[in-house]
């Protein structure tokens, strides 16, 4: 796939501005790797997230843009139930997960889904890097080991695997085994990355992936994007909206809790349907 | 808009002498913090001056490997105490590090989350909406157990160790008597392992005995007037010789070894081995230990919640992310990078259970006559500073001398072990 | 490059590991974990019980009232030879409490503030590096050796000061003593309340032309009072609740007066002198200890909830 | 009586072996007996290394306490035990052999820099010591002395010198010592408190006295028969002359537990070295006479007391007088 | 002065591109308030800004642009000395004020400069709304409080004018005596502009003051800084290029510790010297 590439067809279905809400919903279903339906989430008794629908396309990159607690985190760590640990974090509405074409699908917000084999499904890359205290090596195979039956030799190409596929490979093979702070900044956050490609998700969650990076790792993170792209559903937050038109498919806009408009990228940055997108979109606010 | 008087005036004599008054305050302030703040150390000075000086003439090879004298002060010595303090609180921290480490994670990492109930959900047809109703229940109950255990252990560290050794006393001395009391000549109501009971008789040699294993009979004591077999405690089996009072004594060593009086008396003796074992505890160096532990449980727990807490929480969500369960994420992250802190944290409230006296002189008593350490876990035992409230509240200078000098050991021991927790915190932050 | 793109066996053969086992050992550790911290529960079950159920053989007592217990002003459980004498009010023991207690404060809540403000404020790191230390140090002192202080050094000196106005064993010196120990404490915890307050507060002092002394009594002080006043109250049970520097120091007399030159018993002295003294254990004078234990328990109870409130209450909420 | 095994010189003058005696020993009780159990102990264990004793030093009447549950072989006493004390034994089968070991004086105490009192007698003691309006201050005893407060300081109610003194100076007007003294069961730490203070005063045993004599001034006090001033030392106590408080001192043995090869051995250890080693530590030898009683009732095993009466009551007057096989009433 | 008015006279000297880091002394003199000449500033070791010259004019609003971590900040904390507090900052090089028309100068960086008096000459706000946490009126009243010697009445009447002046007095009028805290952000925001302004400063430095606040809040903020331009020399950080061009007079571009241009707002925006900063201003990077 091209990186270049535009949305893909059924990503700008007709819309009134009006139910700019269920635009989302709208994306072609064959390809939606995640359906979101009335969401809502609290932390105890502040809603973060107001009635919210929205489905997020297979194999492309989405990007979630709005102001500084608009609750794209939110939404990001619901995804993959991040927000258990969070306590009084609670959400009502339907959360879908559609795990391949075949539709087979996780009900996400259900108790009853085993939130660890979720995750193990979707990775997540926060927006400061985080690697652990620990080897390169170790950080990669960190998730491989807790899921995977993989001999020694297995594990060796697994991580180099990831590593190649992250960009690092080159940079950091001849130190595979010292520390993983070690490394710059953009480095990490590759790491970071390439250890949540090892564990084989099929989407891949970024939550402002670049914000602590300087522009040279930016780049190279947002080259990245582009690559995964091929064998990854992304999903991106991001507060620079130059980053979201550059490297997104698709984008949707939040304010407040709230969808805003969602569409093609393209679209949202030219000829946004609502006043409120223009404005933060060309920086009138934010 | 029109700028205020109060900005507009042109009052600057005064407010240079104002602001002349605040930057003097300032610096008086400065000058009193610097005082005080050196005060502390000057305390300490004072302390460690006038101990070292009254204990200087008494720290000698004879205070590390004697035990204390009545008659002998002069060489009267803390090696039965510094064994005691050892045993104590080695039995304290096998006892309240992993209970209080278990505990602080438990109330840093296992947070309660909505339950799963994945199983009784499938059993049990009650509707979502009824379920909802009892996860959100649940979780409110594990919630308010949480808070409630984190209130308790905030009020266990206030309570004063004094009552923890009372509670030491009912629950191990004691054990609310449900196991009856210890007495001198019966054998205690509960006893496992490590204990063979014999009659024990004088021979014939001086200071000599011999033992005649108590097989069935439960009497406190025996008469020996025939004949029968015995051990010397060599272990070696013989046959008793009698004596009869007014006849000659045998002329062999061996022999008068192996020959009681006709008619002597034998007491009940029983051979402990280390691990012997008996409820209840007694007036033991494990019940005080087992009290020690309670009286810095709260201690190491705190130590420990505070070192998981300062765990980035970004190394949770890390590990979390990539589908690790929460005790996957304690073992492989959290712990290792909280170890530092706990292991600082159980160093210093080990230093705490050493100084603790108040407890232990409810649990073993003010007594400090003794030349040993513990032999076995039922054993008694005598600690630091046990020896050290006695030998103070004595009158005699040489006491006096003493007992500073067993402070000096007492202080350097500390230090030595805080260092410890220094050294540690520091290698184990770097890697 | 190629061989990267295509994924490695260890993924496309999907041998992943069952959760099952995972989920298993969860539970068995949060199983394991939950009755550690249920064990803290107990223990403080087990003082209840223990102190219920023996200071109810002292309650329950003829010779007892409670009405006499928490009103009376003479105690005498030491002192009478037979319990038809024995006077059983807690206010001389409390009063002994209460004299210690209070100058150990007098020592330890300014001085343990005023260092702390100038360990958080102030101090350079070369300072820090001595000072800090030096407070370890005293925090780790066994409350024996600040006794045997209090009787080597602090009562000869406080009576060749006054002229031999202070008892050889007397409130002041163990107060003193007992206002050392928890010095480091109210130290520590107030400086780490002030170093919470965030560095905006003191940027705004200063950028309003603060001078240091202004920022940290008029800013600083006053944002973390929370905490700092959890730290007193804790500081406050502690020494309420020490034992041996007060066996040691303070004397055996339990008199109801105000006079800190005076001996003055306190709770735990007194439970002390009866442990070993072995009263005659199971007569009303025996048990009356545990009456004087669960006065003890009670309030260092009751300032642990309220310091609980405080913090509740008054947490500091900048943001 | 066996005490050829325990005798210090062995048959064939050969150095002896170290002994393979072994087993715990618990005593309790007196802490005026507390200096020399102590010292015999020492004395014992360096003979008999494996041998675990315990010595207590509680008061005697909580050492009665232990005895009588059975939770002591050996209990110490300052006073003969008490007809209450007996039942308690008796209830729960403890039999005991009696044995005064040694004779103290029961010592007054000032501070050294104490200039007015000179002497006490009898009744200038009840004056300071009984009854809830004795004198508060000095001047109150004697109008020349000084106009201060008195501070008292006494053994513990549980200890038998708190009762000997008890029984000399009020019992027989019904009365109760005052309850305002510093009470305490550690006489060092009444040492410690009548040297702190030139107002102070307070009694022991004189070997506390005689360890501290720098720090102390001992009293003379006026017997009530010659009228004389008397200092408590070896000679004056020993004599009876310091009377009323020369008292006799003892060790109570569970005769059960003298069944005990290492309590056997330690009693006739006892029996054999406390003339010496209770001189050692500021006592009195007894008279030969009174420890041959002793040494012969051991190896007889006579329990009981001799210092209770058919009716219970306490006999009082001199050991030799009372300690006679007439008076040992077993049951 | 208008609040649309363009810059002033003087501000666009020519300079040739490579001689960017003067160009900014090179602003008229007369109109000059803070004189800045081969600045640089240290954090222990690590040297946060290097040979930074530069005038900031007075009355006039000048912006410093730049991405995260060009030492922005560290600038404008210099400025007032605020990092005095910081341990190990120090910096070399001329910084100096001139106090007013009249050409009295003061030496910031000299030793001997009282520290206290310049604060007060110089206000500060931050990038996160501060409040102490005392009623609104103590919050006004602090500053006054150290410095003046004022009556009840005039203390009243001085805490009335910065609130009205700061835009809260009417939404605060009848709560002057509840918590600062309970205020929103942006009322917070506008709360530490009034507190600064109660002092009576001729400088007002504001490190990105709007960007913890909502949209209806910033353009509130926004006007303010327009109308406070009549009577102080305001120095605002921001990391928003919009709000930079909206309200400042004058535009400073660091990147990496060095001034890169400055000039104009309008010229940095629309006809940069600089590739550098045309890449910043138009989102390339950042
Ligand atoms: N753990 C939490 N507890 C309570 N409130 C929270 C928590 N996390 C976030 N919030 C609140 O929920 C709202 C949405 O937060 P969220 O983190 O989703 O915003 P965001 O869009 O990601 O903002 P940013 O761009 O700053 O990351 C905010 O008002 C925030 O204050
Ligand atoms: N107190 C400090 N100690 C050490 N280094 C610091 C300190 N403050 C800032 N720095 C470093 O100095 C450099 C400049 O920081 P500064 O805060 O001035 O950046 P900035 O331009 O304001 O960035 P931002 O837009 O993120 O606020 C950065 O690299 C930063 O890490
Ligand atoms: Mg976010
Ligand atoms: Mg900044
Ligand atoms: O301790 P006493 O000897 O006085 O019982």
């Amino acid at each position: 796939m091209d990186p270049d590439s535009n949305p893909k067809p059924g990503a700008q279905p007709a819309a009134t501005p009006g139910q700019a809400n269920t635009d989302g919903a709208a994306a072609d279903a064959a390809s939606t790797c995640i359906e979101i339906g009335d969401f809502n989430a609290w932390y105890g008794d502040y809603q973060a997230i107001h009635q919210l629908s929205l489905s997020v396309p297979r194999n492309q990159v989405t990007a979630f843009i709005g102001p500084s607690g608009c609750g794209k985190s939110t939404l990001l760590k619901w995804i993959n139930r991040m927000n258990d640990i969070v306590p009084n974090a609670h959400a009502k509405g339907t959360l879908t997960l559609k795990e391949d074409e075949s539709g087979q699908e996780v009900d996400v917000l259900s108790p009853s889904t085993d939130a660890v084999a979720l995750r193990r499904r979707i990775g997540i890359v926060f927006q400061k890097p985080n690697p652990f205290p620990k080897t390169i090596y170790q950080n990669v195979a960190f998730g491989p080991r807790l899921h995977l039956n993989a001999s020694r030799g297995e594990m060796d190409e697994l991580v180099e695997w990831a590593l190649k596929k992250a960009a690092l490979w080159d940079e950091v093979k001849d130190r595979l085994h010292q520390s993983a702070l070690g490394l710059s900044g953009g480095q990490q956050q590759r790491l970071c990355i390439a250890r949540a490609i090892a564990i084989g998700p099929n989407i891949l969650l970024m939550d402002e992936p670049c914000s602590a990076l300087d522009p040279a790792s930016t780049s190279r993170v947002e080259d990245l994007i582009f690559e995964l792209r091929e064998q990854y559903s992304i999903v991106i937050v991001t507060h620079s909206m130059q980053q979201a038109s550059r490297v997104s498919d698709r984008t949707a806009f939040f304010y407040q809790g709230r969808l805003i408009e969602s569409g093609a990228t393209e679209q949202i940055f030219t000829m946004p349907r609502e006043q409120r997108t223009e404005d933060y979109v060309s920086g009138k606010f934010g | 808009m029109s700028i205020p008087i109060a900005l507009e005036r042109d009052d600057s004599v005064a407010e240079a002498a104002k602001a002349r008054r605040r930057k003097q305050l300032s610096g008086w302030f400065y000058l009193l913090c610097v005082a005080i703040a050196m005060l502390s150390v000057v305390v300490l000075v004072v302390l460690l001056v006038s101990i070292s000086v009254q204990g200087s003439s008494s720290l000698s090879g004879d205070l590390l490997t004697n035990s204390h004298s009545e008659l002998q002060p002069e060489q009267a010595g803390m090696w039965s105490a510094i064994l005691g303090t050892l045993f104590i609180c080695g039995v304290c921290a096998l006892a309240a590090l992993p209970l209080g480490i278990g505990t602080a994670v438990f109330l840093e990492e296992f947070k309660p989350q909505r339950p799963e109930l994945r199983w009784l959900r499938r059993v049990i047809p009650l509707g979502e909406r009824n379920w909802e109703h009892i996860c959100t229940l649940l979780y409110k109950g594990t919630r308010w157990m949480h808070g409630f255990v984190q209130l308790n252990i905030s009020n266990l560290a206030g309570v004063p160790s004094i009552v923890y050794g009372l509670l030491g006393l009912s629950l191990f001395v004691y054990m609310f008597n449900a196991f009856g009391q210890i007495t001198v000549n019966e054998s205690a109501g509960w006893e496992w392992g490590g204990v063979q009971h014999y009659y024990q008789v004088l021979s014939l040699e001086r200071g000599q005995v011999v033992l005649i294993p108590q097989g069935e009979r439960t009497e406190t004591t025996l008469t020996v007037d025939e004949p029968m077999m015995a051990l010397l405690p060599s272990g070696e089996e013989v046959e008793l010789a009698l004596w009869t009072p007014g006849t000659p004594k045998p002329k062999s060593k061996e022999l008068r070894q192996r020959t009681v009086r006709a008619g002597a008396k034998g007491g009940r003796y029983s051979r402990k081995d280390w691990y012997y074992f008996r409820l209840p505890f007694g007036r033991s160096f494990l019940a005080a230990g087992l009290t020690l532990a309670l009286v810095i449980l709260p201690v190491v727990i705190i130590a420990s919640q505070e070192a998981l807490r300062s765990v980035p929480p970004s190394m949770r969500e890390a590990s979390l992310g990539l589908g690790a369960t929460t005790w996957q994420t304690t073992r492989n992250v959290c712990l290792p990078a909280a170890i530092p802190g706990i292991m600082t944290g159980a160093i210093l409230s080990m230093g705490r259970a050493i100084g603790e006296a108040a407890p232990i002189l409810v649990i073993l008593g003010a007594a400090i006559a003794k030349n040993s350490g513990p032999k076995h876990l039922m054993d008694d035992a005598v600690t630091m500073p046990v020896l050290i409230y006695n030998w103070a509240g004595r009158q005699q200078e040489v006491y006096q001398e003493l007992a500073a000098a067993a402070i000096i050991v007492l202080l350097v021991t500390l230090l030595l072990i805080n260092s410890l927790a220094i050294y540690l915190r520091h290698r184990l932050s770097q890697n | 490059m190629m061989k990267a793109m295509s994924q490695p066996a260890a993924l496309t053969n999907r041998r992943f590991k069952s959760t099952d086992r995972a989920v298993l050992a969860e539970r068995a550790v949060v199983s394991v974990l939950a009755s550690c911290a249920l064990a803290t529960v107990l223990i403080t079950a087990g003082i209840i019980l223990m102190l219920v159920t023996q200071s109810w053989h002292f309650f329950e007592s003829e010779y007892v009232s409670p009405g006499e217990f928490f009103s009376g002003t003479q105690w005498t459980a030491l002192q009478a030879k037979e319990i038809e004498d024995a006077r059983f009010g807690i206010w001389p023991l409390l009063s002994g409490t209460l004299r210690v207690t209070v100058i150990a404060m007098l020592i330890a809540l300014p001085l343990g503030l005023v260092t702390a403000i100038y360990l958080s404020e102030f101090a350079s790191k070369r300072v820090r590096s001595i000072l800090k230390p030096t407070l370890e140090i005293i925090a780790g002192i066994p409350t024996v050796v600040l006794g045997y202080f209090a009787i080597l050094v602090i009562s000869p000196g406080l009576q060749f000061f006054s002229g031999g106005a202070f008892d050889t064993f007397n409130a002041t010196s163990a107060g003193i003593a007992v206002g050392i120990l928890c010095l480091p404490m109210v130290c520590s915890l107030s400086e780490d309340a002030l170093q919470a307050v965030p560095r905006s507060l003191r940027e705004g002092a200063y950028g309003l032309g603060c001078t240091p002394f202004e920022t940290a009594v008029k800013v600083v002080v006053p944002a973390a009072l929370s905490g700092i006043i959890s730290a007193f109250l804790l500081a406050f049970s502690r020494a309420i609740g020490e034992t041996m520097v007060v066996a040691l120091a303070a004397g055996t007399r339990a008199t109801a007066t105000l006079d800190p030159r005076d001996q003055s018993q306190t709770m735990t002295g007194f439970i002390v002198e009866m442990i070993k003294s072995e009263n005659e254990f199971g007569t009303v004078q025996y048990y009356s200890l545990y009456g004087v234990a669960m006065t003890l328990f009670v309030i260092t109870f009751g300032m642990t909830v309220v310091g609980q409130i405080v913090r509740r209450r008054y947490r500091e909420s900048y943001q | 009586g066996s005490s050829s095994t325990t005798s210090t010189t062995d048959a064939d003058g050969s150095p002896a072996a170290e002994s393979s005696l072994t087993g715990d020993i618990q005593i309790n009780g007196s802490s005026t007996v507390l200096p020399i159990g102590n010292a015999i102990k020492e004395q014992f264990d360096a003979e008999f290394p494996n041998v675990n004793i315990t010595v207590g030093g509680a008061g005697t009447g909580n050492g009665f306490k232990d005895f009588a549950d059975k939770t002591t072989d050996i209990s110490e006493a300052s006073r003969p035990i008490k007809a209450g004390e007996w039942e308690a034994c008796k209830a729960s089968g403890v039999e005991f052999v009696e044995l005064p070991v040694a004779y103290d004086g029961l010592t007054i105490v000032i501070h050294p820099e104490n200039d007015w009192v000179k002497q006490l007698t009898v009744d200038q003691l009840k004056a300071i010591f009984v009854g809830s309006e004795a004198a508060n201050k000095w001047s109150e005893v004697d109008p020349s002395w000084p106009d201060r407060e008195i501070k008292i300081f006494a053994p513990g109610v549980g200890s038998g010198t708190y009762d000997y003194f008890h029984e000399v100076l009020a019992k027989k007007d019904k009365a109760a010592l005052r309850e305002d003294m510093t009470l305490n069961e550690d006489d060092n730490v009444l040492v410690q408190g009548v040297a702190g203070n030139k107002d102070s005063i307070g009694f022991f045993g004189v070997a506390y006295y005689e360890e501290n004599k720098d720090k102390l001034q001992a009293v003379p006090v006026v017997n009530p028969d010659s009228g004389e001033a008397v200092l408590p030392n070896k000679e004056t106590i020993a004599s009876g002359e310091y009377a009323p408080f020369s008292r006799p001192l003892f060790i109570y043995v569970n005769a059960e537990s003298l069944n005990k090869a290492q309590v056997q051995a330690f009693v006739e250890y006892f029996l054999e070295n406390v003339p010496e080693t209770a001189e050692k530590v500021g006592y009195v030898r007894l008279p030969e006479e009174v420890m041959a009683r002793s040494v012969a009732n051991l190896d007889a095993l006579k329990t009981g007391s001799h210092f209770v009466d058919a009716d219970g009551e306490s006999r009082s007057g001199s050991v030799v007088d009372i300690f006679t096989d007439e008076n040992l009433i077993s049951e």
